[in-house]
């Protein structure tokens, strides 16, 4: 049953991960790329963790796919829509990528994780509230801090240096 | 006396920034006396504490890589003595012919200017005295650290500090090419500086094959028994490879003949007797005492490496028309006359190796400073350009043809003293070991003395002897700075070759006691 | 009898004994200084000094009549235990007197003949440092000392001999422009006196080879220490490297003195100053070769008594001799150069002087001869000494070196003329009036009276030889001074230059060398017998070897004849007959023009051409040891070490990296894509690698 | 329990404190380009900072090193030893930025992210945890992909920004890739746990332990310049200001090693050994063709990159060696720091070049040494030392690394050969060492001097007297290595 | 659960291969933006999976982590890719390409 649903999951995420690369306009592709970050909140719901399905739901699918979306709208049309690619480059792109998976993907059935299944109850997303206080509090800080730097970094380096010099003449 | 061999090895690198400052604020002779008396006062030092007998001292240094020590016995002494002693009377030297290459160096540079900037400017006397000054003072304290480097590698008492003096006189040595060398003297500066750094690299991977696998560094712990036995012949074996680029053995003399060929003339009497030579002082410390089993095992090679290493440089000097390269090669082919009396394996080789050592230091020393002379008077270093020019040149050429007797080893010079012991000593081995091969390489060896001959007289007779071109018909003698100097290592060699007991009577008791005789 | 000199305690005969070779050397080194004083003193000074060694030997005559020897030593190399001495016995006694005198001579020649010159001060210089040096030879009591004098006279003779170091046309020798074999048969003085110091240092890395083995065993040097201890020579024996060592050692000797095949450098050495070549390459330093063997003979033969058989040795000093003397004979007679000439014909006596070395330790009477060898010696220092001085005179006078240049000069140079005919007697052996005759024939007598197989062929090229030097002494001096004056005289003539006579100072001291050989010449058996009386002595004190009288008695001859050999006494007046006789006929009488005579006969020309092509010898060793080593050097030096290690482990080795690095920028693409492809090509690749 | 007062937690209160703080001061006052304002303040709190950890070292209150923590960050010398590197570099680029950020827009925003990225390394080193590490690597590399790129108007800093940036990205996501191999393996993020999961693994899950290995070295050795993950770094260290330049090549880089001590080598001695030969073969390809790329170079910032990943090669030969001799990790340690200091001058050293000269180019130039005798004097050091020509600081940890690899060679075959590699290396490094001496020094005779900057002067004069200082007597700087460098052994367990 | 861990990781392993496709075959920035996103998430679903079969609370965590640095990343990127656009109008990164040799 839940074997049809994750099908289903993994076609979608996979498939819009491809298309959103292979789309020939971004805004389709950013659309694709919503689909695979939703797909992979399917993923986590299927997984029993509902607190970091929302979460990814709210951060990428909210905030960052909304974000590159704008990005893309802020481009030049032809940009958007162009897409230059090198033949041989793609070729090989796509052999490494097959050897790439048909190689781990080898490694990983091969190795004793291929019969792991569980019965246990799923992790009370309480826990996860108690390590990030407990345990975890130093990254916290830090995560803090990494926002905080990104944040005025983009907003420094996007920020039109022009115009605010204008500004600043006016 | 305390701290005399630590006074004697650091004061010229200490002072030599205010050799550096005296050059620059108080022009060339200054600088050049304070430099002679820093090393003056070295030597004594030296001299003093070789007089009294071994002098070693420790001090502390690094936990992991030993302590710092100085050791001068029968085997350092007569290294030590040679190599301050030329170092001290090359500073005389090195005034008139650096001044001169100075003058030679401005004049290119301002002709640079005026090309660049497509009109003549003038030169004015007192740029060009502070350009001197300026020039010598640097020259100097480059001088005072190679000195010492050399001095350092031979006292040192300890794998690393062996290594660190090594690369130490590299640095000066580097600059000094590079800055006032001959040629394309850049290149060949850093020819210089590559190919010695490999040889050190390779003899530092040997140093610390031995060193780790004793635990320690310090000379007094290298015990042959407690290293085990492919290690020892490994590192034995990058060690002699090591040394071998020093002493620019064959088929690692590729940089030499470069190198002394375009080093300032000072400089090039100090590299190729002096400098080259510590390669074969390595042999002696780190092989032949320390690893005496081993060294038995290697000798044989040594020999041979030797007797090609003589023959061939001999044989490339034939062919030079530059004459100090010419020099080059013929240290190239001394080198190989040492490493022959290392290889003999005998009490009296090892000792006539070293004696070659002494005697290849006074004799080639004075026939560079020859080269310089001719350089600075003459304006050419091409033997094809010379000739006659005893008769303009009476002392310079009493000199040379002292200096070269010292090289073929001919009595009553020093070199005859050198080369009979070394191959008495060879003959010593071959007919107590009934070893045919090294009969035949003391044949051979003594074939290679006539080579060596051969190639000196031809050179002494292309440049001192036949016709006088016309163009060198206003040539004159150096000065007396430049003169001196030679005839002072002149007096020595047949001082020593009279009386070689001077330096036989450190020397042999020490092989005796490495051979256990 | 000891004083003490500088705190060393010295006998009075020890020190004059020191003094001898050490006078020379302190002149020498003040030579300079007194050069830069005054030009002209040196020559004083030089001739001064010079003089006090001559009679400081002197001094010690009465100890060599009276068979007694001086043996003096001080430490030296105290570290090998090595010790430093004079070693004053008959033989080095009158050697060094021999040597003292003659140079004395020759010293007063040159403040003639080197009038003028302006490097004067280096002239006295090396003549003096020769002096010591030979000196040294002479009196050294061990081996290494001796080498020391033996490479002193040999730097003394590589600077005098390319004493005129400028290389102008006058001062070469040889032919210009002719060629043997493609060798250029014409030296520079710079070039000959490489030749010489090179080739003598041949023979000198032989005896340094044959010192040292010695040294090996024995563990010393000296030669009384060799005598008194003879247990190093039965090891030696045992492992057969006694003989071999000595042969090494009278390598030296062959270099030295110009015996064969070392004997090429001889000739050229002719480019030094006239002076030089009776003083160095007729008188002394050749025959330092011969004082070699004549110091270690008795040596090997007291050995081969004992029982340690080393005859090979003496052969080989046999045969070396014997084939010198009659090959440089041979040149002699066909040169034109009269200096030349007197070279060659220096080499070839002293061969004789080797070759009855040689028989003299095949023979049971080892002191016949050793006294005759030792008699010629004598005997043709001072002849040969005085026709080189005369033979320089001439060139001064003419200023030429060629005999074809000169021709009818008897006229104008009466005292030359005589006296050079009175040494050149001498030389051919003229019969019981010249030193050169008693010393031949006893040399054949010696050679004769041998006993061993090889007697008679020897004795046949010993007589042969002496034909071809009678021969060539009346060439030289029928061409000099009979028959018509040459054009270059004439020219010289016509020019103004009056040939006259050598100044006083120059032909006083052939004259008394010429008129020396005469006097002694005609006491010469007694002469002879005093030596052997020496000899006898010497050898039985210090050697034990004790001379057979039985030879005496078998004597068909009247008493003042005693020790003569009727046989040796025959061939030597049969040879100087025939070799006067021919040389009379076609250059004193003139009645067969010579040049026609060679052309008449494809044998006699084809001969002629080898031995005026010095049998190629010459051309050979400089094809072997000259062109070919420095053809193998270029080769080697463009091919091996400008290519091969020059050009490819500096460049090629910088074409190497520098190439590498291009392939390795050509990587960095800038292409982030192609990056990124890399990088997970690498994740693959660690992956791989930690799996496997 | 992790104090309050431990090393790494003050150490995120200073520099947080003060890196939060430097732009909202910026906006309140309202003005710009009064640079060394906040320079000043940036430079006391790292001097702060540098002080903290020193007397926390002095007042013996730091643990061994080598020990794990049942929390994510341990205070112990290991990473107090990477906290005073980083500081140092840190403050390096603070002072060399004096002048180089002098009339640039926004300065306070570029100390603040210094000091944020600042913590980001030392906490690195600090970690004990593997979502510990992460976030601290993660902050340690954002604030730089903003500083690479800081210089807006100029197309080749964004550029290197952009090329660093997307590989940084990659690089964290397989790292987060690799941590979840590892979490998944062992069930706990804790170094330490993970290392007892991993001593008693499954024999049929070993291959995805080594993948999860794999991924580590992938995504740290991007940060440490590693050959085949290394082709970002020369663009973006030529493209970027150099003093970010330095941050990177100094900081950043020895961030991915103490991360690599800490998670590789620590971690999984107890996996099978094989890692160390892809170590091994790792580390001779980057010092290979880190030197030869480096030789034709005619950049000058690139020539260092090159040089740079040389010497990531070398330190690689250490930890390659780390289980079979201990003076493996003391010889990485030791050139770590050295190499902090060497490759901070040197970069400084282009810093101040580009800001008084604004070339990069080397044969631009020729006649340094007397355009600039301080700075170039400062630069050939440090060149002299990167090549390990003694008496220099730089020669004592090359010995100790081949030292290392030497001593190793008794329990593994292939261990001399890296020394022999490296030895080869460093000869060949002084080619292009020389090279540049060359041209500062014997060309270009007729230059005349500059005024050179304050700041770098001073940073030259203090690296000179580091090299050679600790060049003639290494003793304090070797036993603060071996205090430092943990202890490996195949039986070590949390 | 029904479902087996080796299908998520499979899932995940896909996903990481067509991230590194991406990256190393497209031009556009934004488009490699996505790839990075597709391997992030690749490790993400690794992680929570692992979480789910421990099962242990440290998966989840570092999954929340690490999409609050992404989205950071993000927004640097992002910026930077702005910055470019706005020198070059353009946003092909493989016409990004003076560094380099």
């Amino acid at each position: 049953m839940a074997d049809v649903v994750f099908l289903a999951l993994s076609v979608i995420t996979i498939g819009s991960a491809i298309a959103s690369l292979e789309f020939r306009s971004l805004i389709y592709g950013s659309i694709a790329l919503m689909g695979t970050l939703g797909g992979i909140a399917g993923f986590f719901l299927l997984l029993d963790s509902p607190f970091v399905a929302m979460f990814q739901l709210a951060v990428y699918v909210g905030s960052i796919a909304v974000l590159i979306l704008f990005t893309v709208m802020l481009v030049k049309r032809e940009l958007i829509f162009k897409k230059i690619e090198d033949k041989r480059r793609k070729f090989v792109g796509i052999a490494l990528m097959l050897i790439f998976i048909t190689a781990l993907g080898s490694v990983i059935m091969d190795s004793g994780i291929k019969s792991i299944t569980t019965d246990e109850p799923a992790v009370d997303f309480r826990t996860i509230g108690a390590d990030f206080l407990i345990y975890y509090w130093p990254a916290l800080i830090l995560m803090a801090l990494i926002l905080s730097g990104s944040v005025t970094g983009a907003l420094v380096l996007a920020r039109r240096e022009n115009v605010e010099n204008d500004q600043r003449t006016d | 006396m305390e701290y005399a061999l630590l006074q004697a090895v650091f004061l010229p690198l200490l002072l030599s920034p205010i050799a550096y400052i005296i050059g620059r604020k108080l022009g060339t002779t200054p600088a050049m006396w304070f430099t002679f008396g820093i090393l003056l006062y070295s030597t004594i030092l030296i001299i003093l504490s070789v007089l009294s007998g071994t002098t070693e001292e420790h001090y502390p240094w690094t936990e992991q890589f030993g302590e710092f020590g100085f050791l001068l016995d029968g085997l350092a002494s007569p290294f030590a003595i040679i190599i301050y002693l030329l170092s001290t009377i090359l500073v005389f030297y090195s005034k008139p012919y650096m001044i001169h290459r100075f003058h030679e160096q401005y004049a290119e540079e301002n002709h640079e200017i005026v090309s660049t900037n497509g009109h003549s400017t003038l030169i004015e006397s007192s740029s060009l005295s502070n350009y001197v000054n300026a020039k010598s003072g640097l020259y100097f304290a480059l001088y005072l650290v190679f000195a010492m480097g050399m001095l350092g590698t031979v006292l040192s008492t300890n794998l690393i500090e062996f290594y660190v003096f090594f690369e130490v006189m590299l640095i000066p040595g580097f600059f000094l090419v590079a800055l006032w060398g001959a040629g394309p003297r850049r290149k060949i500066g850093l020819m210089f500086l590559l190919w010695t750094h490999a040889g050190a690299v390779v003899l530092l991977l040997g140093f610390l094959m031995i060193g780790l696998s004793l635990g320690s560094f310090d000379f007094a712990d290298i015990h042959e028994s407690e290293i085990p036995q492919n290690i020892l012949m490994l590192s034995a074996i990058a060690i002699s490879i090591g040394l071998g680029v020093k002493m620019a053995v064959f088929m690692y003399h590729i940089w030499l003949p470069w190198v002394h060929g375009s080093a300032p003339t000072p400089i090039s009497a100090l590299l190729s007797p002096a400098m080259i030579g510590i390669g074969a002082y390595g042999i002696f410390r780190l092989i032949v005492e320390f690893l005496p089993n081993t060294f038995a095992d290697l000798s044989i090679w040594f020999h041979i490496w030797g007797l090609v290493t003589m023959i061939y440089g001999g044989a490339m000097a034939l062919m030079q028309d530059d004459i100090k390269r010419l020099l080059a090669y013929s240290s190239i082919s001394q080198m190989g006359y040492i490493l022959f009396g290392i290889g003999s394996m005998s009490v009296l080789g090892l000792s006539g190796a070293e004696m070659m050592y002494v005697t290849h230091a006074l004799g080639k020393g004075i026939l560079f400073m020859m080269a310089g002379i001719i350089i600075v008077k003459v304006g050419t270093r091409n033997i094809s350009q010379l000739g006659g020019l005893a008769g303009k040149m009476p002392i310079t050429a009493v000199c040379a043809v002292i200096g070269a007797l010292t090289i073929m080893g001919v009595p009553p010079t020093s070199g005859f003293m050198g080369e009979w012991t070394l191959f008495y000593g060879a003959l010593e081995t071959a007919i107590k070991d009934g070893s045919t091969i090294r009969a035949v390489t003391f044949g051979l060896g003594l074939v290679a003395t006539v080579l060596t001959m051969s190639y000196i007289l031809w050179m002494l007779k292309r440049v001192f002897f036949g016709k006088l071109p016309e163009h060198l018909e206003h040539v004159k003698e150096g000065s007396w700075y430049m003169t001196a100097p030679m005839m002072v290592l002149a007096g020595f060699t047949v001082v020593l070759g009279i009386y070689p007991d001077i330096f036989f009577k450190q020397i042999i008791p020490y092989m005796n006691g490495v051979l256990g005789v | 009898m000891t004083t003490e000199v500088l705190g060393l305690p010295l006998e009075i005969g020890a020190s004059s004994a020191w003094l001898i070779w050490i006078l020379p050397f302190i002149a020498a080194l003040i030579m300079p200084g007194i050069g830069k004083i005054s030009k002209h003193a040196t020559g004083y000074v030089a001739v001064g000094f010079a003089l006090m060694s001559a009679i400081s030997a002197a001094s010690l005559i009465p100890m060599a009549l009276e068979a007694h020897e001086i043996h003096d030593q001080i430490s030296w190399i105290d570290s090998i235990g090595l010790k430093a001495g004079v070693l004053a016995d008959p033989l080095s006694i009158i050697m060094a007197n021999v040597v003292g005198w003659i140079s004395f001579l020759i010293m007063i020649y040159s403040t003639g003949y080197m009038k003028g010159d302006k490097s004067i001060t280096r002239f006295w210089f090396w003549m003096l440092f020769f002096i010591g040096s030979m000196q040294l030879i002479v009196l050294s009591d061990n081996l290494l000392q001796v080498f020391f004098g033996w490479e002193g006279v040999g730097l003394a003779s590589y600077a005098l001999i390319s004493f005129w170091y400028r290389d102008k046309k006058k001062d070469h020798v040889g032919v210009e422009g002719r060629t043997v074999l493609g060798m250029l048969d014409y030296y520079a003085p710079t070039h000959a006196g490489m030749k010489a110091f090179i080739m003598t240092k041949v023979g000198d890395v032989m005896m340094i080879a044959g010192m040292l083995l010695i040294f090996l065993f024995a563990g010393t040097f000296g030669f009384r220490e060799l005598m008194h201890d003879t247990t190093w020579a039965t090891t030696m024996s045992a492992q057969g490297l006694l003989v071999p060592a000595f042969v090494l050692l009278f390598g030296g000797a062959i270099g030295k003195s110009a015996q064969f095949p070392l004997n090429e450098w001889l000739l050229e050495a002719m480019t030094g100053p006239t002076a030089v070549s009776a003083l160095i390459h007729a008188a002394t330093m050749v025959k330092a070769g011969v004082f070699l063997v004549m110091r270690l003979a008795p040596l090997v033969f007291a050995l081969s008594a004992a029982g340690i058989l080393a005859d090979q040795f003496f052969e080989i000093i046999l045969i070396v001799g014997a084939v010198t003397a009659l090959l440089l004979g041979l040149q002699g007679m066909v040169n034109s150069e009269i200096k030349k000439v007197l070279a060659y014909s220096t080499g070839s006596q002293i061969g004789y002087m080797m070759m009855v070395l040689g028989i003299a330790g095949l023979s049971q009477q080892f002191v016949n001869g050793y006294t005759a060898g030792f008699f010629h010696l004598i005997s043709h220092a001072m002849f040969k000494a005085s026709l080189f001085m005369a033979a320089g005179s001439l060139l001064h006078v003419v200023g030429s070196r060629f005999m074809t240049d000169m021709g009818g000069l008897r006229k104008n140079m009466k005292k030359t003329y005589a006296f050079m005919w009175a040494a050149g007697l001498g030389l051919m052996g003229a019969p019981f009036i010249t030193t050169g005759f008693w010393s031949k024939d006893s040399i054949f007598g010696a050679i004769y009276t041998s006993g061993h197989p090889w007697a008679l062929p020897i004795f046949t090229i010993a007589v042969l030889t002496a034909v071809i030097t009678a021969f060539y002494t009346t060439r030289m001096l029928g061409l000099v001074f009979f028959g018509s004056k040459s054009k270059h005289v004439k020219k010289m003539e016509a020019e103004g230059h009056h040939i006259h006579e050598a100044p006083l100072s120059m032909w006083v001291p052939y004259g008394i060398l010429a008129v020396l050989t005469i006097v002694i010449g005609l006491v010469g058996l007694s002469f002879e017998g005093g030596l052997h009386e020496i000899f006898t002595n010497y050898l039985e004190e210090s050697f034990g070897i004790y001379s057979v009288h039985n030879e005496i008695e078998n004597s068909i001859l009247p008493g003042f004849l005693d020790g003569i050999n009727p046989v040796a006494l025959t061939a030597s007046l049969s040879a100087f007959g025939i070799g006067t006789g021919l040389g009379y006929v076609f250059y004193i009488g003139r009645w067969v023009d010579p040049v026609q005579f060679v052309n008449s006969n494809i044998l006699f020309s084809t001969f002629h051409k080898v031995i005026l092509n010095r049998f190629y010898l010459n051309a050979i060793i400089y094809w072997c040891f000259v062109v070919s080593p420095l053809w193998l050097s270029r080769g080697v030096f463009r091919y091996f070490e400008q290519t091969a290690i020059d050009y490819g482990m500096n460049n090629g080795l910088q074409k190497a990296v520098g190439w590498s690095a291009k392939v390795v920028q050509g990587t960095q693409t800038g292409v982030t894509q192609s990056y990124l492809f890399v990088f997970g090509a690498g994740l693959l690749f660690v992956v791989l690698i930690l799996l496997i | 329990m992790l104090e309050l007062s431990s090393t790494p937690l003050v150490i995120i209160a200073i520099l947080g404190t003060v890196g939060v703080l430097l732009p909202i001061i910026s906006i309140a006052r309202k003005e710009k380009g009064s640079n060394s304002f906040y320079a000043v303040i940036a430079f006391s709190a790292l001097i702060v900072s540098i002080g903290y950890v020193a007397y926390q070292f002095i007042s013996d209150n730091i643990l061994p090193s080598a020990l794990f923590s049942k929390d994510v960050l341990v205070d112990d010398a290991f990473g107090g030893f990477f906290a005073i590197a980083m500081l140092i570099v840190a403050i390096f680029t603070t002072v060399g930025s004096f002048n180089y950020m002098r009339k640039k827009n926004y300065p306070a925003v570029y100390y603040s992210l210094i000091l944020l990225s600042t913590i980001g390394m030392v906490l690195v080193a600090y970690s004990t945890d593997l979502v510990m590490l992460f976030v601290a690597w993660e902050l340690m590399s954002i604030p730089t992909y903003v500083l690479v790129g800081f210089i807006k108007k100029n197309p080749s800093s964004n550029e290197a920004a952009l090329k660093y940036f997307l590989f940084g990205a990659l690089s964290s996501a397989i790292i987060v890739y690799g941590i979840s191999l590892s979490y998944g393996l062992t069930g706990s993020t804790n170094i330490g746990e993970v290392i007892h999961g991993y001593a008693t693994l499954d024999a049929s899950l070993l291959p995805l332990a080594l993948l999860s290995v794999g991924m580590f070295i992938a995504g740290f050795g991007f940060k440490m310049g590693l050959v085949p993950f290394h082709q970002w770094l020369p663009d973006t260290y030529e493209g970027s200001p150099p003093t970010i330049t330095t941050l990177l090549a100094a900081g950043t880089k020895k961030a991915g090693f103490a991360a690599t001590i800490r998670v590789i080598v620590l971690g999984m001695v107890v996996l099978n050994l094989d890692w160390t030969l892809a170590l091994g073969i790792i580390a001779v390809m980057t010092m290979t063709i880190g030197n030869i790329a480096a030789i034709m170079q005619k950049n000058l910032a690139r020539m260092l990159a090159y040089s740079s990943i040389a010497h990531a090669g070398y330190i690689l030969i250490g930890l390659a060696i780390s289980p079979y001799s201990t003076l493996g990790l003391q010889g990485s340690l030791y050139q770590i720091m050295n190499h902090s200091v060497m490759k901070g001058a040197a970069f400084i050293a282009v810093t101040g070049i580009v800001t008084t000269l604004a070339v990069t180019n080397i044969d631009k130039l020729k006649g340094l040494g007397r355009r600039m005798p301080i700075t170039s004097l400062g630069l050939v050091i440090s060149l002299f030392a990167l090549a390990g020509v003694p008496p220099l600081a730089g020669f004592w940890s090359k010995i100790v690394l081949f030292g290392g690899a030497l001593d190793a060679g008794s329990t593994i075959w292939w261990a001399p050969w890296l020394a022999i590699a490296g030895v080869l290396n460093s000869a060949l490094s002084l080619a292009y060492y020389g090279w540049l001496t060359r041209k500062m020094y014997f060309e270009g005779e007729t230059e005349k001097r500059v005024s050179e900057p304050k700041s770098v002067i001073a940073i030259m004069i203090f690296s000179m007297i580091f090299l050679v200082g600790f060049g003639i007597y290494p003793d304090p700087i070797i036993k603060f290595v071996e205090f430092a460098a943990p202890t490996l052994s195949l039986d070590i367990m949390p | 659960m029904t479902n087996e861990l080796i299908d998520f990781v499979l899932v995940s392993i896909a996903l990481l291969g067509i991230g590194i496709y991406g990256l190393s075959v497209k031009r556009n920035a934004i488009r490699m933006l996505f790839s990075i996103e597709i391997i992030i998430n690749a490790a993400n679903l690794n992680l929570v999976a692992f979480g789910r079969f421990l099962p242990h609370s440290g998966g989840q965590t570092l999954a929340l982590f690490s999409i609050a640095i992404a989205a950071a990343e993000v927004a640097v990127g992002l910026s930077l890719i702005i910055v470019a656009y706005r020198m070059y109008q353009n946003i092909d990164i493989a016409d990004f390409r003076n560094l380099k040799g």
